[in-house]
This record gives structure tokens, C-alpha cells and sequence, in this order.
């Protein structure tokens, strides 16, 4: 059976705020959903909920075919945030070696991955020194490194510019055409047929306890 | 092409696990309660304090025996409002009941000011009888630990902004201090018998006599109810904050913009 | 699982030595703070030499307070635990492997330094082994506690202090069985259940904290 | 009723003294956090359905 993801009656909470209420979707392989609505609406809580990082107030999320354990979500997606998730400290090399051996890729695809994101005149510095744009490539090495079928993605364009966009956008390509799914918050359109999920604020009612 | 499922209006009904656990209802079912608990605990320390001072003297520790009556009632609900906030955190914990945060939080400062009372009473009783204001025996140094928790429980509890994250982590705390509170009672009794050639406390305690057994009754009797009352009080006080940061976020939420 | 487990140890204690941050601090700390002692007290060696075990303890349990704020904190504040998710291990292991990764880098070098710290303030050498494996234990209950501590701190203002406030009444258990066991030897009484009760406290410690950390991670990052 | 404490009268009145202080202080301090809660609470209710009254108004 091949991998999809289906959010039934979802609901989502931040704080005491409710800020998703009965959503219903479902992903199927070589499917990308794009997320759109304005700031605030929800859309990394959502991402969030997808990776199993915050349970849902109600609803449920199924990755795969029949449940939603906490680690099997983790270990079927990739999830890229805001933050990039690497310490300041620490060289490229180091930190793309311990993605690699935690996340369970080998040196092979390690390898292939600097190659295909032009990392390698970066290795030998320390990922406090890199731009915006480089820190992101740096992160989308591990969609390489290690192959699962989820990629849950928040704002990935946002950090690079219009060579590298256009080179994410050939990675998603190639990740659907795979039969990977994506879930991708997004501002501006993605370059490449996607469904779009667009989030709007919910009204709230009366103040929300528990 | 875009997806049909649109999220529908936010409206939340409370999920309702136990009767009272609704803050509304808690709130509309105690609120005429109090004026009567307030007047039952006023009343019983008119005759608690009345018995206090009309008991006899003992005939070993003179007058000093007064102090009693107030010090084992504090002693005994600075344990007790421990409890009680151990019980509520496990509930806000495992039934993620707002109100048992609620409960839990509220409980904290009426704790930390019985234990200290306890303690102050205690080094005030210990001066006259033993000629001595603080004694390292195993009873006090526990009595202090116990104050420790509750000042770190209210101190985390202030330093975490968020409202959900501050309930949580400080139930976790609650529990934790639950579990390791007779480890640390049994850790410092254990230190008390190796040291036990300083001590001047007998192990036992003073034994009661029928005489003072009345005053000490109401007396306790009485601060159980002060405790009661004020726990009341200061849940519905956390219950309306909340409900004031709950319509303000509604309201910033709404008059936010993109 | 376990190639992510070491790496995952491997990358924390590479982080705890780099620009010798951790170890270093912790050891010169151990070491001013025990120099203070016969400052503060006067050289005499009877008095030094039966204070000399207590005090080892109690600088022990203030010396592994030093790095605990920063345990979780930095890998909180730059998003590595979104990575650290999404890998094989539950977030109870990985909350261990980072309380483990800094104990091998403060607590076991402490633990190496307690017997020397305690022979300079008098205490008989024949206690030295004995006091290693006190310390090994102790330091280690220290850490894991220590590591509660620091989750539940997580993401709130004044981190360092407060730790110290909601951690220290639990180190009272160990410091108090620690110091009975040094003083039990030295006084040549039966060492079998100060022994025993500082294991046992270390074993308690070792199974309630993971969980305990779980949690209060889980409640800091959704 | 005996009020005469003998040498005693610094302990025990202290102790009575600090605990009628503290208790009293909490009680108070509680109950007047109790209501201005209830007042701040209840102004913004009554501004939030004032607003509401003017837009059904217009």
C-alpha cells in the first residue's frame, strides 16, 4: 500500500486559542498540497501536528496505512522549519555527518547530497558563518541524505534565491515523481501543479478552557 | 485545484469529563458557598482562639503550650496543601483539566505561608523550651525542604510566560516533589540518627493531654476551613484571569489583520 | 537506533568540549571552591580533615549545577530538537543520551577529582577508591536530576538560578548518604547502607527522570 | 480566659502575633486580587457588548 496521509476532523489548539477546527484532507503518493492563508492562520501548527511534535486537541492525523503512532510519523517524515536546526558552533561536515548517522543515511548518500546542493566549498566552516540561503541548502541535505516519503516543509523558498528556488523546486519534482509526498507552507506559488490548502482564520467563540 | 475542506467556525463546546470540572459551573456552584465558609471559619477561630487561652496551663511547658495549638495545625497544613496540589497537578496532568491547574497554582502560596508558619511558630516554641531558635533535627529540616519546594514550584510557575506550558511544568514538579518527598523525609531522619548526639528533640514529640486536645481540634479544624475558603477564592480568582486572557486574545486575534 | 544513539552522544560531547566550555569551568569551580574551604575556615588539620568529607559533597552537588542551564537550552533555541524528532529515538532517550553526554563531561571529571580534593583537606588516602565510586554514583544521580530541572526550566526567563532552587532540596537525599558513607568509613562504622541507599537513590533517579523529562520537553517544544 | 503569659509573653504572643498577620495578609491579599479580577473582567465584557449594542445600532 502505497503512503498517503489523512487528517480526519482535525483540530488544533496554541495556547488557549483554537486555531483549526475540523479540518479534513488526505495526501496521496506524488501529491503536494500547498499551504496558504495569511500569518497566523495556523499553518506550521499544522505542519507540527503532521510531524507528531503537538497532539491534536481532537481528530486524528494517519501517515501510511493504518495508524498514527508518534514514531512512525517521525520516521516516515522529513520536517524543515523555520529554525534550520543546527548549532552555531559546529562545522558543516560535522553537523551534515551527525544528520546523516542519526537519521540513519550512509556516507554514499551523504556524498551524493553535497553534490547535488553545491555544498562542498562549505564543509570545512562553521554553520554560524553561512547566510541565510546557505543554511537552508544545508538543511535540505538531509531530504537527500535520507529517503522517506514525507516531506513536511515550511516556507522552504523563502531563505534562497531564484537559482536555488528553481533547484528545490527540481528536487520536489523528482521527490513526487518517486511517489514522496509533500505539505509545503507557502507565500508565493510553487512553480509546479500543486493542491492547494488554503487556511483560513477561524472565528473564535467564547473563551477556550483546557 | 483546491481542497474542499475549509475549517468551520472555531466554536468550542467545553468538553465536559466530570460535572464540576467546567470552570463556568465551578465557578456559578461555589460562588454562594463562600460567603458561608467564610463565616464558619470566622466563627471557629473565635472559638479556637477562645479555647486557646481558656485551656489550662502545662504543667511543664507553662504557657509555652499556647503555641501549640497554632504551630501543629500550621505543621499539619503545610503537608496537606501539598497533597492537595500533588492530587490536582496528577489530575491537570493526566486528565489535562484546565481547572486542576487552576486548582493546583492556587494552592501553592496558601502552602508556602502554613509551612512557614510552621516554621517560624516552631523556632518561637523551641527558643523558651530547648534555649535554642533552630535545632537540625530531622522534623525541622523536613519542614524546611518542604518550604524550598513550594517557593521553586511558585518561582517556576512565575518565570514561564505561557500559560499551558507554566501549568505543565510545574505539575510535572508537583508530582516529582510528591514521589520524593518521603525519600528526602526518610534521607534526613536517616541523617538525624547518625547525628543523633546533637539532637535535643525527643523523637516522639510531646505527647497531648485531653485538656489540650479540644483547643487543638477546633484550632486545626479551623485552618482547615481558612484553607478550604481561600483555595475557593483564589481558583475562581484564576478562573476569571483567565477567562479576561481568553477574551483578549479573542479580541487581538480579531483586530490582529494578517 | 544505537548508531543514532552514538551519534547523538558523540555530537553532545563534542559540543561540551569544544573551546572547553563545560569541563574545564566545572573542574576550576570544584577546585576554587574547595581552595575557599581553609580560607574561610583556617588551616587547621583536625578541623579540615572531619569537615573534609561533607564539604567534598556539597561542592560536588554545586559544581554539577554549572552547565545544566545550557543542557537543553542552546539545542531548544536553535531548532536541533525538530531534527532530533523526527530520528529513531523517543525524546526520553535522547533527554538521557544528552544528561549522560554532559555528566561524561562535567560529573565524571569531578567524580576523578573528589578523592584528590578530599586527601588535600585531610581526609585518609585509604578512602580514596571509596570515594570515587561515591562520587561516580552521586554525580551521576546529580546530572540526571539536574536534567529535570533543566526541562522544565526550558524557554523560561532567569534559567540559572532557578534551577538551582528547584533542583537543590532533590540532591539532599544523595549529598546526605554520600557524606554518611565517607563519614561511616572514616569513622570505621559499617559503610554496607549508606552504600546501598546512594545506589538505590541513583537507580531511582536514573528510572523517574527520563520520563519526567519527556514530558516536560514535550510540553516546551509542541 | 488567661492573657497573662508570665515570662512567656514574647513567644507566645509573637507566635500568635505573626501567625494572625500572615493569615490575615493572605486572606486579604486574595480577596482583593478576587475582585479586581471580577471588575477588570467585567469592564471589558461590558466595552465588548457595548460595541456589539453600536454595531447592531448601525
Amino acid at each position: 500500500m502505497p503512503f498517503a496521509i489523512r487528517v480526519e476532523g482535525l483540530s488544533l489548539k496554541k495556547g488557549y486559542k483554537l486555531l483549526i477546527s475540523e479540518l479534513n484532507f488526505e495526501v496521496g503518493p506524488g501529491e503536494c498540497v500547498a499551504l496558504t492563508g495569511a500569518n497566523g492562520v495556523g499553518k506550521t501548527t499544522l505542519l507540527r501536528a503532521l510531524a507528531g511534535f503537538a497532539p491534536p486537541h481532537s481528530g486524528s492525523i494517519r501517515i501510511g496505512d493504518d495508524n498514527s503512532d508518534d514514531s512512525i510519523v517521525a520516521s516516515n517524515s522529513h520536517y524543515l522549519g523555520h529554525a534550520e536546526s543546527l548549532s552555531p558552533s559546529r562545522r558543516v561536515d560535522q553537523e551534515l555527518s551527525f544528520q546523516c548517522a542519526y537519521l540513519g543515511g550512509t556516507a554514499q548518500t551523504l556524498a551524493e547530497a553535497v553534490g547535488k546542493l553545491r555544498l562542498n566549498g562549505l564543509l570545512d566552516l562553521e554553520t554560524r558563518m553561512l547566510s541565510a540561503g546557505q543554511k537552508r541548502r544545508l538543511s535540505l541535505a538531509r531530504l537527500l541524505m535520507v529517503r522517506r516519503p514525507v516531506w513536511l516543509l515550511d516556507e522552504p523558498m523563502s531563505p534562497l534565491d531564484a537559482e536555488h528556488r528553481a533547484s528545490l523546486a527540481g528536487m520536489m519534482q523528482t521527490h513526487l515523481s518517486e511517489g514522496g509526498l509533500i505539505v509545503c507552507a507557502v507565500h508565493d506559488p510553487l512553480p509546479f501543479e500543486t493542491r492547494e490548502l488554503r487556511l483560513v482564520r477561524a472565528e473564535i467563540g467564547e473563551a477556550v478552557y483546557g | 485545484m483546491a481542497l474542499a475542506a475549509y475549517p468551520r467556525n472555531a466554536y468550542e463546546k467545553p468538553m465536559i469529563i466530570s460535572w464540576l470540572a467546567n470552570p463556568e459551573r465551578f465557578s456559578k456552584v461555589f460562588a454562594p458557598v463562600r460567603p458561608y465558609l467564610a463565616a464558619a471559619t470566622a466563627i471557629l477561630f473565635v472559638w479556637g482562639l477562645y479555647l486557646c487561652f481558656a485551656s489550662p496551663e502545662d504543667y511543664q511547658q507553662g504557657d509555652t503550650v499556647r503555641i501549640m495549638y497554632i504551630h501543629v495545625p500550621a505543621a499539619w497544613m503545610g503537608l496537606f496543601t501539598y497533597l492537595v496540589m500533588g492530587v490536582s497537578s496528577f489530575f491537570g496532568l493526566i486528565f489535562r483539566h484546565a481547572l486542576a491547574d487552576a486548582a493546583a497554582k492556587a494552592a501553592a502560596p496558601i502552602g508556602a505561608v502554613f509551612t512557614a508558619l510552621a516554621l517560624v511558630t516552631g523556632s518561637l516554641w523551641g527558643k523558651p523550651m530547648w534555649g535554642t531558635w533552630w535545632e537540625w533535627d530531622g522534623r525541622m529540616t523536613s519542614v524546611l525542604v518542604l518550604f524550598l519546594f513550594y517557593i521553586g514550584y511558585m518561582a517556576l510557575h512565575a518565570s514561564i510566560e505561557d500559560e499551558m506550558r507554566a501549568a505543565k511544568s510545574t505539575a510535572i514538579l508537583a508530582l516529582i516533589g510528591l514521589v520524593n518527598l518521603p525519600i528526602i523525609k526518610f534521607s534526613v531522619d536517616w541523617w538525624n540518627t547518625l547525628h543523633q548526639g546533637a539532637s535535643v528533640f525527643r523523637a516522639d514529640g510531646p505527647t497531648v493531654a485531653p485538656a489540650m486536645l479540644w483547643p487543638l481540634l477546633i484550632m486545626a479544624l479551623a485552618y482547615h476551613l481558612l484553607f478550604i475558603w481561600l483555595w475557593l477564592v483564589r481558583i475562581d480568582s484564576e478562573i476569571l484571569s483567565r477567562k479576561y486572557n481568553g477574551l483578549r486574545a479573542r479580541i487581538s486575534f480579531r483586530e490582529g489583520g494578517a | 537506533m544505537i548508531p543514532a544513539a552514538l551519534a547523538l552522544l558523540k555530537r553532545d560531547l563534542s559540543l561540551a568540549f569544544a573551546r572547553g566550555g563545560g569541563p574545564v569551568l566545572a573542574a576550576g569551580f570544584y577546585i576554587t571552591l574547595m581552595a575557599m574551604v581553609p580560607l574561610s575556615l583556617g588551616p587547621d588539620a583536625q578541623t579540615l580533615s572531619r569537615i573534609a568529607p561533607g564539604l567534598t559533597w556539597l561542592c560536588l552537588a554545586l559544581a554539577s549545577l554549572l552547565s545544566l542551564e545550557r543542557l537543553f537550552e542552546r539545542d531548544y533555541e536553535d531548532g536541533v530538537f525538530d531534527l532530533l524528532r523526527t530520528g529513531p529515538l523517543a525524546l526520553e532517550a535522547v533527554a538521557l543520551l544528552k544528561c549522560l553526554a554532559q555528566w561524561l563531561g562535567t560529573g565524571l571529571i569531578l567524580s576523578l577529582m573528589t578523592p584528590v580534593v578530599m586527601i588535600i583537606l585531610g581526609a585518609p588516602a585509604d578512602a580514596a577508591g571509596l570515594s570515587l565510586i561515591a562520587a561516580l554514583i552521586g554525580s551521576l544521580s546529580f546530572s540526571l536530576i539536574g536534567g529535570v530541572g533543566a526541562s522544565l526550566t526550558l524557554g523560561s526567563r532567569k534559567g540559572g538560578v532557578l534551577i538551582a532552587l528547584l533542583v537543590l532540596p532533590f540532591y539532599v537525599p544523595p549529598v546526605i548518604f554520600g557524606a554518611g558513607l565517607m563519614d561511616a568509613y572514616v569513622t570505621g562504622a559499617p559503610i554496607a547502607q549508606a552504600l546501598g541507599l546512594l545506589g538505590a537513590y541513583g537507580l531511582f533517579a536514573l528510572a523517574l527522570s527520563p520520563i519526567a523529562m519527556g514530558a516536560a520537553l514535550r510540553s516546551a517544544l509542541n | 480566659m488567661d492573657l497573662d503569659m508570665g515570662k512567656y509573653a514574647f513567644y507566645v504572643w509573637g507566635c500568635y502575633g505573626v501567625s494572625a498577620v500572615a493569615l490575615i495578609g493572605l486572606t486579604v491579599l486574595s480577596v482583593v486580587a478576587h475582585r479586581d479580577r471580577a471588575a477588570k473582567l467585567k469592564a471589558l465584557q461590558e466595552t465588548l457588548a457595548a460595541e456589539k449594542a453600536q454595531k447592531v445600532d448601525a
